[in-house]
């Protein structure tokens, strides 16, 4: 026996990564702190009662065996013994739960908010619009498919990395406004000690005001289907100036994708774009190698509609298929990004039809 | 329990003319006898516990490292719903239905169960229940990959084709538990030996009625939440899709107010079986035995009134979540109280360590771990940090594996003498016993860290800070799953051959099933015993 | 087993059944009754107040800041925006405001939408006198339309609530309209089942 | 018939603390029969159901006040 424990914990250190958080993230916000304490506080209380109840079992084990001759004696009951040991327990609890309503409250008050943000849970990735701004992106998985399938090392934020992290301003309110396109997800940030479930066809509110700027990452903790593990949360908070400073570079960007919607692209250009926006938008679906998985997501080599009519192709990856897996990714990619993945396809992965698109020519 | 002392005529064997079992399959098919319903539910039980068991290695072997080594992300969601699925409604609920079936006519005195030709269609539809539910593996789409939940609508418009098999195996599982609750309550109730009052009943027939009692009334709630799925998927209506008026969350209400009592009906069955085992191996009577039945009636009654602390971050208004918060609390008092009253029953008891009583023992220590994290869970601003994660996994698996698989271990371990006539290997025992009790905890314990630190629950792979935790349940899951061969070898070598059990057993044992030989006959009890 | 006996047990095993029936019944009667939960306590951000208000007071003492979110779920290709993205209403003030929806695809299409208020306290208090979500909104290829939304805020709306947030999802229904009927129903905003 | 019912009660509020003494029980067990234990558990629980309703009204309007 103890040759397979040496074993086992040998295997268990051998790997370098070792963290060994033990506890609950105490967090960034006066609320995650409060329910740090909560959580101690009731902790507490479960070890002090557990002591004193495996402290008597424990020591009626070792005092009253057979083989030291103990005779057991013939009460078996004693009624105020245990309304006692049923009242004390109560007490305690009730008094616990005071502070946890005061807790509750604050948690639930979502008044007078300074931003206020639309958070939309899709089938595997976030995305989020500013209401006050006119700023609405997506957040999808920024980890690449090389370390997940163990090609390559794993970098320190392996899974908890985006490629367009939410960005709110620092001691600001912020309120967030939860719901979701398709299938239930749930939205948490453990140093905000902010989660709440998005549903489809409801609308859900949370709130956070946090001090200190900084990177702080979570994930989706309701189970909504294959990439559930891998739609990460990554909020960034700024400092007051930088925040106004990176709304205003939002808005230019977005002047400068209209622009450049207007200007023509090479056809290789647009295959080189294509193979980006293809492996991050298609490949987990219709796999990087575009043959699909059969009986769930069709292939892209030699596929009717990547070969077929151009007009078809634009619309089914604008427009979508509904009834299907197949999302609508008008509001998800550029016109730029459309047209380059629509070139990529036809001329790529096995496919060779030759023709090819631009951004202007793709209406949404 | 109750003191029985029974004037039984020495009648040296049943009237000799009684005819036997039958011979061959016949036997096992056509059979209405108690003992062996018993028996079949029981190695039903075993075979879904190991195939279960296989599936909770595949997900721990697949969590060892970050990363996606062995299964693809569709795949694993499978494993964890059928490991739900399987190890609730396959290997735990049928355990306790078969040594209910064994034990509570040799207890009562009866000579059977009240309806046997329906306790052996209430067994013989349970293995083709999950024959179409393990058939959904193999066809395209997969097996149903929404979790053991099923919320909607991930499991009604998302999901793949086999999730109608699936409805029908829940069907099949809950007529097969319904009618088993109704024949052990018309049992109990109809079939006592006269002086055999609800007074002197042992503490596993008052938890096994009480949890009949639960089970009527909720497999049927069950029952209609997946019909209610089934009309959404093929009949075009919209109980839970918002496009049509529906509501997700209706149908987590209606699930999770059949998922609470089910809960319960996990571990009262427990309760009972502890409440026999301690008692005869302190060799002294159970301390507040008109307590225990009072608190267990009061718990299945009150568990009906706390569903929602599943769905403390669903978005309910304010006032509903403060009341289920309190509500829970509240019950949390008389369930946990119990574990005070087999701690008294061993205080100046006289203790001995054989096999079944080192597993009430393990049961009582761990059981009440699971019971503080679930208190911790009841907080309901704290249960925004845990909801959904690995801490709420550690819960469930401390009061499911140690709390009622390890008391379903002790009752064979405890009982088995008495049905085959032969006792299990002791050291054997205390192998199996030690293996399980270090990989239990090396397996689960982790998984409160990994929680806390925030760790998701159903993800097929996760971020680096919480590798190393990990990999050491992945290891401890696969010492506990390997030391259950150390029982299955125990029981089929010592059926026949063991040592043979003598009538008593065990020395501190009381009630009337000791009062038969061991093993039982086939037929117990045919003139009632008169019962003091 | 005594003849009493069997008597007694079949006149309790069908009691019994019957009783996992009403059961089951039970289970299909939490659907109502969580509707009528949902009224009372706005669970879940449902409101079923529809129709005309008799509220003639208005509470000009304070103003509510009245917030408009649209979502496209599951595929929806229309475009489908507020107008105004927030408005300043005082409590018994019949107010209206605009839905924009435009159907970009190339074939006839129908949608409902589905409303929810948050925070869920205010769902009672928020009165759709007229609204485009009480019935199915079809559009025909490359249309648009402006959908209306009148409403008003109930004064005893309580004092701690000063954002009510409506959003509204809206559902394609395109391939249920061809099995039911044509033109559109006539329900209160909710298909029947 | 009052007194049997009152002793109802009384024993379901001590199920609800979870501890009985085995007299009572005794009694109970003899005279009680199960309707009237089942009706006063369903009555019980309303009650305690109500009771904890009010409670949480009374803890939120005291958090409230108190700040």
């Amino acid at each position: 026996m103890t040759k397979a424990l040496t074993l086992a914990l040998s295997l268990v250190s051998a790997p370098a990564w070792a963290d060994w958080q033990i506890n609950m993230n105490e967090g960034v916000t006066a609320l995650s702190r409060e329910i740090f304490d909560l959580h101690m506080l009731i902790f507490w209380i479960c070890v002090v009662i557990g002591v004193a109840v495996f402290g008597v079992m424990f020591y009626s084990i070792f005092k009253f065996r057979k083989s030291k001759g103990a005779v057991s004696e013939h009460w078996h009951e004693n009624t105020t013994v245990e309304v006692v040991w049923t009242v004390i327990p109560s007490i305690i609890l009730i008094a616990m739960a005071i502070p946890a309503t005061a807790t509750l409250m604050d948690m639930y008050d979502t008044s007078e908010a300074d931003v206020e943000i639309q958070v939309t849970g899709y089938q595997w990735k976030w995305r989020y619009q500013y209401l006050d701004e006119d700023i609405d992106y997506f957040s999808n998985l920024a980890t690449p498919r090389e370390e997940i399938a163990n090609e390559a090392s794993k970098n320190p934020n392996y899974l908890l990395e985006v490629d367009n992290p939410l960005v709110i301003p620092a001691n600001k309110k912020v309120r967030f406004l939860i719901t979701s396109n398709d299938v239930i997800h749930s939205w948490w940030v453990p140093n905000f000690a902010v989660k709440k479930d998005a549903i489809p066809g409801f609308i859900n509110e949370s709130w956070v005001k946090v001090e200190q700027p900084g990177v702080y990452r979570g994930q989706c903790t309701e189970l909504c289907g294959k990439e559930h593990g891998f739609m990460p949360v990554v909020v960034e908070v700024k400092a007051e100036a930088d925040y106004e400073q990176w709304v205003a570079d939002q808005k230019a960007i977005k002047l400068a994708m209209a622009g450049e919607a207007s200007k023509e692209f090479s056809m290789d250009e647009l295959i080189a774009q294509g193979e980006g926006v293809y492996k991050m938008a298609c490949a987990g679906c219709h796999q990087p190698n575009g043959q699909g998985i059969p009986g769930a997501f069709p292939a892209i080599t030699g596929s009717t509609i990547a070969t077929g009519e151009m007009d078809t192709h634009i619309d089914i990856i604008v427009n979508g298929k509904s009834g299907t897996a197949m999302q609508a990714f008008k509001e998800q990619l550029s016109a730029v990004d459309i047209a380059a993945v629509v070139t990529y396809q036809r001329n790529a992965l096995g496919n060779s039809v030759g023709d090819f698109i631009q951004p202007s020519a793709i209406q949404k | 329990m109750a003191t029985v002392d029974v004037d039984l005529p020495h009648v040296k064997d049943e009237d000799p003319h009684h005819h036997g079992p039958a011979k061959g399959l016949g036997r096992w098919l056509y059979t209405t006898n108690h003992k062996d319903i018993g028996s079949m539910y029981l190695i039903f039980s075993l075979c879904m516990f190991m195939i279960g068991g296989t599936m909770a290695l595949i997900i721990r072997a697949e969590l060892f490292q970050p990363g996606l080594q062995l299964v693809e992300p569709n795949f694993f969601n499978q494993m964890t719903t059928m490991h739900g699925l399987i190890m609730v409604f396959g290997a735990v609920m049928p355990a306790f239905v078969g040594l209910a079936n064994w034990m509570i006519p040799m207890q009562v005195g009866a000579p059977d169960m009240a309806l046997p030709r329906m306790n052996n269609w209430s067994f013989w539809i349970l293995p083709f229940a999950f024959l179409i539910l393990l058939s959904s593996l193999f066809m395209p789409g997969g097996a149903p990959n929404f979790g053991w939940t099923f919320y909607a609508p991930l499991s009604t418009t998302y999901a793949p084709e086999s999730v109608t098999f699936f409805i029908f195996g829940v069907h099949i599982m809950g007529a097969s538990s319904i009618m088993g609750a109704i024949n052990i309550i018309a049992t109990i109730l109809n079939m006592r030996a006269p002086g055999m009052t609800l007074l002197k009943m042992p503490l596993f027939v008052w938890t096994w009625l009480i949890t009949a009692f639960l089970l009527i009334a909720v497999m049927p709630v069950l029952a209609g939440v997946v019909t209610m799925m089934l009309m959404d998927i093929h009949f075009g209506t919209s109980f839970f899709n918002a496009a049509g008026g529906g509501d997700p969350v209706l149908f987590q209400h209606v699930f999770w107010f059949f998922g609470h009592p089910e809960v319960y009906i996990m571990i009262l069955p427990a309760f009972g079986i502890i409440s026999e085992i301690i008692p005869t191996f302190a060799r002294k009577r159970l301390f507040g035995y008109a307590s225990m039945v009072y608190a267990v009636a009061s718990i299945a009654l009150l568990s009906f009134v706390v569903w929602a602390h599943h769905m403390f971050t669903v978005g309910m208004p304010l006032v509903g979540e403060v009341f289920f918060m309190f509500a829970t609390m509240l019950i949390a008092v008389p369930t946990g109280v119990k574990v005070f009253n087999w701690v008294a029953t061993m205080f100046r008891g006289s203790l001995t360590f054989e096999t079944p009583m080192l597993f009430a023992l393990a049961f009582v220590v761990l059981f009440t771990i699971g019971g503080f994290s679930g208190l911790m869970l009841a907080i309901a601003p704290a249960d925004f940090q845990y909801h959904d994660t690995y801490f709420v996994v550690a819960h469930f698996h401390y009061v499911l594996v140690p709390g009622a698989i390890f008391s379903i271990m002790a009752a064979t371990y405890y009982w088995l003498p008495k049905w085959t006539g032969h006792q299990l290997n002791e050291t054997m025992g205390k192998i199996h016993f030690w293996l399980s009790f270090v990989g239990v905890n090396i397996t689960f314990f982790p998984m409160h860290f990994v929680g806390l630190a925030g760790m998701p629950r159903r993800i097929p792979d996760y971020a680096l800070q919480f590798a190393d935790f990990n990999s050491m349940a992945s290891v401890g899951a696969f010492i506990f799953g390997f030391s259950q061969l150390v029982f299955i070898y125990n029981v089929i070598q010592n059926v026949r051959v063991g040592e043979k059990a003598t009538a008593q057993v065990w020395e501190g044992a009381q009630g009337l099933e000791w009062t038969l030989p061991s093993p039982a006959p086939y037929h117990t009890f045919s003139t009632p015993p008169e019962v003091k | 087993m005594a003849v009493q006996n069997e008597k007694q047990t079949k006149r309790l095993a069908v009691r019994l059944a019957t009783a996992a029936v009403v059961m089951f019944g039970f289970g299909f009667a939490l659907v109502p009754l969580y509707d009528v939960l949902c009224d009372i306590t706005g669970l879940n951000g449902k409101n079923f107040n529809q129709g005309p208000t008799q509220i003639a007071v208005v509470d000009g003492s304070r103003t509510v800041k009245v917030q408009f979110i649209t979502v496209n779920p599951a595929n929806m290709p229309w475009s489908f925006e507020p107008t105004e993205r927030s408005i300043r209403v005082s409590p018994g003030e019949d107010r209206q405001t605009v839905f924009y929806a435009k159907n970009p695809t190339s074939k006839w299409m129908v949608a409902q939408a589905v409303p929810s208020v948050t925070p869920s306290e205010a769902a009672p208090y928020l009165h759709k006198v007229n609204c485009f979500c009480f019935e199915r909104q079809p559009l025909e290829a490359g249309a648009d339309t402006e959908m209306p939304l009148l409403f008003v805020v109930d004064p005893e709306l309580p004092e701690y609530i000063s954002t009510i947030t409506l959003s509204y999802a809206l559902y394609d229904l395109t391939s249920e309209q061809k099995i039911t009927q044509v033109k559109p129903s006539k329900d209160k905003g909710r298909v029947s089942l | 018939m009052i007194g049997r019912c009152f002793k109802a009660l009384a024993s379901v509020i001590c199920a609800f603390i979870g501890v009985q003494s085995a007299r009572n029980w005794r009694y109970d067990s003899e005279r009680g029969s199960a309707t009237v234990f089942v009706i006063a558990g369903i009555l019980m629980t309303i009650i305690f159901l109500a009771g904890i309703y009010g409670l949480v009204q009374v803890v939120m309007i005291y958090v409230q006040y108190s700040g």
